[in-house]
């Protein structure tokens, strides 16, 4: 595969620099494997241009330095109707291969589109269930419901190794973004908004995770550690979260979103079922009213304003489920 | 005593002795108490100086009331040059606070101090310092280049002269009354909704006296160059540098109004409990953000359009030859003025737009680089077959040439959507930008400086500290942020202020030597004003010592208040050069008297009437901000009763300064 | 232009008259009329983009009251016309009857901006102000920023009459009712897209 | 392209176009009715549909707002050398696209994030 030894050749050099982990041209998740190859590969072709370019300014300027009286001068010449044509096109010929290259790629890496497969040449298989996790960014903290196991955690994430894992993530109060360089690209997570992202990790082991987006004074240590690991420990590990006596209620969780720096891992065992959702809709205090009752479709297009909507003020519905909007239905 | 209380909440707001952090014992008020003090004894020398010297009569007359577009041009090089100073002392905090805060060493910032500063930093370098520097470059050379006496709106240009320059005092007031804002150069919301206290306030406040100032000026230059372009001069005969003028003069019309919109409707939320960008009663964070990227983006050409033209001046008349390509290049930045306009969206492709947004907006912004390339090949074949002398203007062309293709070439890296999941807000980003910036603004300021400074002040920079601040910069910058594209790769992210994993700190201890490099290389370039001030008879030149083309080379050095004595007639694109061509020779008689505005007092009290209430505003002293509110409508209103804006200077006040003046050795003959 | 001047070369590079003085007053103000527009068109997106998000509060249909409006248009509509007349009587120097329609046309627009108020003070009494919903911010402040418009354009007109009555009709004055002509007609067709995005097309959203 | 200076007084500002009281009848006849019209179309519920409504009364807007430049602003592409028309495309083009893209962005944005709006219950 060329890319591979594309990124070999890119690597060796870089990797003398100190040995790090250049963890975007080589990363672990097959998400971030595929945008990090139509980073290089973009790359690649830009500098089919760049490099020559790079190349031409060095030996223009030497020589037609005033001191080279051997190089032609040619005082009136300012214009050649075949060299401005070349000018436009070369650039334009460039951009139309990575115009291609970055149109497919964006509409295949789309967060919100579920996976295909979990490696290259590894379809994912029909019946197979992605992971759900639910995350909450807090201030300065990760929190991470597994809804299938029941079970939610802090300032750790885990997930086993080939799995497809769907996050719905939002936040409480800030703006921040979900950001695994090893997993997959990042995206932000908004209160009362709901972002999605589908990953897979490919190789056991511990990645760093953080907030990439600036939400106050202890965004800093906002870092959470991701771990890969094979199914079996994956399962060990949902076991010891079980076996702790953490419960994630509402007044726990009205504990946890109190703003605090380099927050510990804590696992829960349990937690109130609808608490993302509710999260989600910005009601975690009882007494608070749903957004998804109280708002309309939110955006200039969704049809009517229906009065009927309105429910009155402090009518606390179920919120277990999200309630389909009726607004564009009512014509 | 409640009743005390309330007098001084009515009096002074919520500004309390508590809010003058250099009062406060800890290490942070003693870097500020130090700051203060510095400024103020610095502030009080120049005052004494001043005074002692008997300079206010003529500051105030020469500079302070002036409307000379020169005079002007040369504020806001002064303004930029001090700002830069500032902006610089907030990175290299930055950079001190990087090197050192690993592990338990938690660095000498705490992240609330720290936060303040990344803020203070991105909005002054892009404000006070890029902006300043451009607008200023403009003023002095445009007017020139096109042959006109002045710019449309005189008095209008000292206006937003004043807005800026008061915009930039309430950034640095802010160090010494209060804090800033953490919120991140462009303010986003919900930290700039929810952090307390006046920091994000003045931020805004800041920020709105300038964008105006700016607007003014946007509005002021298109007009200048649509009117008042001498006979003969078509829009295609019109030099490079007026043409880039024009274009971000454009913008900034098209783009200043969205950020006054967007500032005022996040004031709104902050004052009056408004619900645009909250996250409760139906706000949205994201239209904040989608707004301000409208401004945003387009502000990044605003910034780098000007420069270009610049180049495109340099280039030729180093090279000996005319500029190549001179369409191409007008249609190239019309072409750039254009689509950075339909752009923006590439500041949030994580936002979760969805695949048919971000791949619109990633193609767009990748064919950007098509008429940018298309500058470059151009200047690449002006110099090709030329005679190319690397003097230091020439040598920041070249600094510029090589280090923006690669800046240029990584902004084209985050424009590729899926790429950018990975590269977005991490140090790669902070490189990028600051590579375009530096290698493309800043070192175009530095070019443009050594280039038309001789026509400034009559006489040359220093070659060897203009060489060596150059050398500085460039090897300071490659050093300052090669580091920061490795640790972008390796997903590190922006704005962090301590890290855990200690086998970064080499790489940062790198990049606070680059800074240190490019410090000494600020320190050269004051070094080399200082110099050549010295040695300024020594360097003395006439009105066109590089051999020039354009218009502004045929005046004398420093020019006339009134430009030219006879307004030029254009028959050719280098209009200088297609005079000296037919051995133009300069008219010693036959002037007659010139019709010129009268300097004015008006802008210099309505901008600080403004900055009074703004102030008032920030601290919520209310009385303070009506009472200067209804000043600043009555000034206006008074300036409006004032008819006699301008006056004629006699035939033979310019007769003796054309004789007197400075164009030796060049022009008593045709030089060509 | 050929007055030649003793020893220069070609005179041909020099104009030995002074050209015209050119004013560009009027270019420049409609300039900075075309920026307004996009601080409006930023104010309108926010609308475009809010305008239903009424949180559970009273929604457009619930408070706008369209009979209202249409006194408000009329009025603007009326005086844009009558300030017209006031230009005619400008370029026939017809001080007197240029005055009185001046004074008309500011009367109406006080009655417009009278009526906003009444309708702004109506709906914060009725706990629909803007701080209640998103739609409502944005609601208040679009037509509120017409609105200030308009004052301003009223205070403008007021300075401008004085002046007028003090100075007579001078080239500076000329120039400056011209301005004013502008931003008028200019505030005119801004409530155009007011009344009919935000209220007509609003209710019914 | 113009000549501006050269072309001398002919552009000075003090003779403009004042536009004629014909001019200003027309125009506000033509308002009149282009006001009329969407007021009635809304207050009478003339149509079932309101997205028709919608439509017609912007659509209606719009030509109304060029009646108003045209009647009363008087723009042409003669005034002050046809710059001000320039003026006016430039402003027109970039104003549809701020609003235009800026709606659309935003409502890929809400229909793929608020959980309530019924685009994200069909990509669910
Ligand atoms: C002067 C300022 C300036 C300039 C000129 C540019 C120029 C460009 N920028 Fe940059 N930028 C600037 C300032 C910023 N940019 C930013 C962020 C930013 C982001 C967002 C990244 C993110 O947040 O994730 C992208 C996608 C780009 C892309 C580009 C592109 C494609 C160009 C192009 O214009 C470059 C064109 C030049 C080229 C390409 C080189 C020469 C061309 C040749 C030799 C021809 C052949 C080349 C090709 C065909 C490829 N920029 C930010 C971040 C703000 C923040 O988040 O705080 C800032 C301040
Ligand atoms: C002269 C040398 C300069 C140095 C050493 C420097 C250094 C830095 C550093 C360390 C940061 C913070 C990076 C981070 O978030 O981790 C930063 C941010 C920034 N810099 Fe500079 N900078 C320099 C010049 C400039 C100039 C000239 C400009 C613009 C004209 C500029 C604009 C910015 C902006 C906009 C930010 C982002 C601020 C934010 O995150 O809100 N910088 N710079
Ligand atoms: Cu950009």
């Amino acid at each position: 595969m060329t890319v591979k030894r594309l990124r070999g050749l890119l690597l060796s050099p870089l990797a003398l620099l100190g040995g790090c982990h250049l963890a975007l041209l080589d990363p672990s998740g097959d998400i971030a494997r595929q945008q990090s190859d139509v980073m290089i590969v973009t790359t690649l072709i830009i500098a089919l241009i760049v490099v020559p370019v790079l190349v031409a300014i060095g030996v223009i300027a030497w020589r037609y330095r005033a001191s080279n009286k051997k190089a032609v001068y040619d005082a009136e010449w300012d214009h050649s109707p075949q060299l401005e044509l070349v000018v436009w096109a070369a650039p334009l010929l460039i951009i139309i291969a990575i115009g291609a290259i970055s149109w497919i790629g964006t509409h295949q890496l789309d967060p919100y589109r579920p996976l295909d497969r979990v490696a290259k040449g590894q379809p994912v298989a029909a019946d197979t269930q992605p992971l759900e996790v639910d995350v909450v960014s807090l201030r300065w903290k990760w929190l991470f419901f597994y809804p299938q196991y029941g079970v939610a955690t802090v300032n750790q994430l885990a997930a086993p190794v080939d799995v497809p894992i769907r996050f719905k993530l939002t936040s409480d109060a800030m703006m921040d973004a979900f950001s695994v360089p090893d997993l997959a690209g990042m995206i932000y997570t908004m209160p009362g908004m709901q972002t999605v992202l589908h990953a897979v990790i490919n190789k056991p082991g511990q990645y760093q995770g953080f907030s990439a987006n600036y939400s106050g004074s202890g965004f800093t240590d906002m870092r959470f550690s991701f771990d890969g690991m094979s199914q079996r420990d994956f399962d060990d590990w949902i076991a010891k979260v079980r076996a702790g006596s953490g419960d994630l209620d509402r007044k726990a969780y009205d504990q946890l979103r109190q703003p605090e720096r380099n927050a510990p891992v804590q696992y829960y065992a349990r937690f109130e079922p609808d608490l993302y959702t509710r999260i989600l809709n910005r009601c975690a205090d009882p007494g608070q009213e749903c957004e998804d009752h109280m708002m309309s479709a939110g955006d200039a297009m969704q049809g009517m304003h229906d009065a009927s909507m309105h429910t009155s003020p402090g009518a606390l519905v179920d919120a277990g489920k999200p309630v389909p909007a009726q607004a564009a239905e009512a014509h | 005593m409640p009743h005390r209380a309330a007098i001084w909440d009515f009096l002074f707001g919520r500004l309390t002795l508590d809010s003058l952090p250099f009062l406060k014992p800890d290490l942070e008020g003693h870097i500020v108490l130090a700051t203060l003090a510095v400024v103020a004894i610095g502030g009080l020398a120049i005052l004494g100086l001043i005074t002692k010297k008997r300079l206010w009569g003529y500051l105030w007359h020469e500079w302070f009331t002036s409307v000379d577009h020169k005079k002007l041009g040369i504020m806001y090089m002064i303004l930029g040059t001090v700002m830069l100073l500032r902006g610089f002392s907030d990175a290299i905090m930055m950079r001190a606070q990087q090197a050192y805060a690993f592990g338990p060493q938690m660095g000498y910032l705490p992240p609330e101090h720290y936060d303040q500063i990344f803020t203070a930093h991105g909005a002054i370098m892009i404000f006070f310092v890029a902006m300043a520097y451009i607008v200023g470059l403009m003023n002095y050379v445009m007017p020139l280049q096109i042959g006109a006496r002045d710019v449309a709106f005189p008095f209008l240009n000292n206006l937003s002269f004043w807005f800026t320059f008061w915009g930039a005092i309430m950034f640095m007031v802010s160090l010494f009354i209060g804090d800033f804002s953490t919120a991140g150069w462009l303010g986003y919301p919900p930290v700039s909704e929810l952090q307390q206290g006046p920091g994000v306030d003045y931020y805004i406040w800041g920020l709105q006296l300038s964008g105006v100032g700016t607007l003014l000026t946007g509005v002021n230059f298109v007009t200048t160059i649509l009117k008042m372009r001498a006979p003969g001069m078509t829009m295609m005969k019109m030099p490079v540098f007026s043409w880039t003028t024009l274009c971000t003069s454009g913008l900034i019309i098209a783009t200043f109004p969205v950020l006054t919109a967007t500032l005022l409707l996040l004031s709104l939320d902050r004052y009056l409990g408004t619900h645009f960008f909250t996250t409760d009663l139906g706000g949205n964070v994201m239209m904040y953000i989608n707004l301000i990227w409208v401004w945003g983006h387009p502000e990044v050409y605003i910034l780098i359009l000007p420069i270009f033209g610049v180049y495109s001046e340099i280039v030729p008349t180093f090279s000996g030859k005319p500029l190549f390509g001179y369409s191409s290049m007008v249609y190239a930045t019309v072409a750039i003025m254009i689509l950075s306009y339909l752009v923006w969206l590439h500041h949030f492709f994580t936002m979760g737009s969805g695949a048919d947004v971000n791949s619109f907006f990633s193609l767009t912004t990748m064919m950007i680089s098509i008429p940018t390339g298309v500058k470059i090949f151009n200047w690449l074949f002006t110099m090709y077959r030329g005679r190319v002398h690397f003097t230091v203007p020439m040598l920041w062309t070249m600094g510029f040439l090589f280090t923006f293709t690669i800046g240029g070439m990584t902004g084209v890296m985050l424009s590729v959507a899926p790429a950018d999941f990975l590269l977005h807000n991490s140090l790669f980003l902070i490189a990028h930008f600051h590579n375009v910036i530096i290698g493309g603004v800043v070192f175009g300021v530095f070019a443009a400086v050594n280039y038309w400074f001789p026509k400034a002040f009559g006489f040359k920079l220093d070659e060897f500290w203009g060489k060596a601040s150059f050398w500085f910069w460039l090897i300071g910058f490659w050093v300052a942020f090669t580091p920061l594209y490795v640790m972008g790769l390796m997903g590190v992210t922006r704005r962090l202020s301590h890290f855990d994993n200690a086998t970064l700190q080499p790489y940062f201890i790198v990049a606070a030597f680059g800074a240190a490099l490019i410090a000494l290389g600020i320190l050269s370039f004051v070094i080399q004003i200082y110099v050549s001030v010295v040695r300024r008879k020594a360097y003395a030149v006439g009105g066109d010592p590089w051999n020039g083309r354009t218009l502004e080379w045929s005046t004398s050095s420093p020019p006339p208040d009134y430009n030219f004595a006879f307004v030029p007639n254009v028959h050719a694109r280098d209009a200088w050069t297609d005079m000296k061509k037919h051995g133009f020779r300069r008219p010693l008689e036959g002037f007659h008297s010139i019709h010129m505005p009268k300097n004015t007092a008006a802008g210099l009290v309505i901008g600080t009437l403004s900055f009074i209430c703004c102030f008032g505003l920030v601290w919520y002293i209310w009385w303070l901000a009506v009472v200067s509110f209804v000043g600043i409508v009555a000034a206006s209103i008074v300036h409006t009763f004032n008819y006699h804006r301008d006056y004629h200077i006699p035939a033979d006040e310019v007769h003796t300064f054309e004789h007197t003046g400075n164009w030796q050795p060049e022009a008593q003959g045709a030089s060509a | 232009m050929n007055t030649t001047v003793a020893d220069t070369a070609p005179s041909r590079f020099l104009c030995h008259e002074e050209p015209h003085a050119h004013n560009g007053t009027l270019l420049g103000f409609w300039i900075y009329l075309m920026s307004d527009c996009f601080i409006f068109a930023s104010l309108f997106a926010c609308y475009a983009v809010l305008g239903t998000n009424t949180a559970g509060g009273p929604s457009a249909a619930e408070v706008l009251d369209l009979p209202g409006l249409a006194v408000n248009t009329a009025l603007l509509l009326v005086s844009s016309v009558t300030f017209g007349f006031a230009m005619l009587e400008m370029a026939r120097r017809k001080q007197r009857a240029m005055l009185g329609w001046l004074a008309i046309s500011g009367l109406l627009a006080v009655g417009f901006v009278t009526l906003e108020i009444h309708e702004f003070l109506g709906m914060i009494a009725d706990g629909a102000g803007p701080g209640r919903s998103a739609f409502l911010s944005s609601f208040f402040t679009l037509v509120g920023t017409h609105g200030l418009h308009v004052s301003v354009g009223i205070l403008w007109l007021i300075v401008l009459m004085v002046q007028l009555g003090k100075f007579g009709l001078n080239e500076a004055n000329i120039r400056r009712l011209q301005c004013l002509s502008m931003f008028w007609h200019f505030l005119d067709l801004v409530w155009v897209g007011v009344f009919s995005f935000v209220y007509l097309a609003g209710v019914l959203r | 392209m113009s000549h501006p200076s050269s072309s001398g007084h002919a552009d000075d500002g003090l003779h403009v176009h004042h536009g004629s009281l014909r001019g200003y009848l027309t125009g506000f006849v033509l308002a009149a009715v282009l006001t009329i019209i969407p007021f009635w179309l809304v207050m009478g519920r003339v149509f079932e549909s309101h997205w028709l409504t919608i439509t017609i009364v912007l659509l209606l807007a719009v030509v109304q707002i060029f009646v108003h430049i045209i009647y009363f602003l008087h723009l042409d592409t003669h005034s002050e050398g046809g710059w001000n028309m320039m003026a006016f495309i430039f402003t027109i083009v970039l104003v549809v696209i701020v609003l235009g893209a800026s709606i659309w962005v935003m409502y890929n944005e809400n229909a793929n994030m608020m959980p309530m709006s019924p685009q994200y219950q069909r990509s669910e």
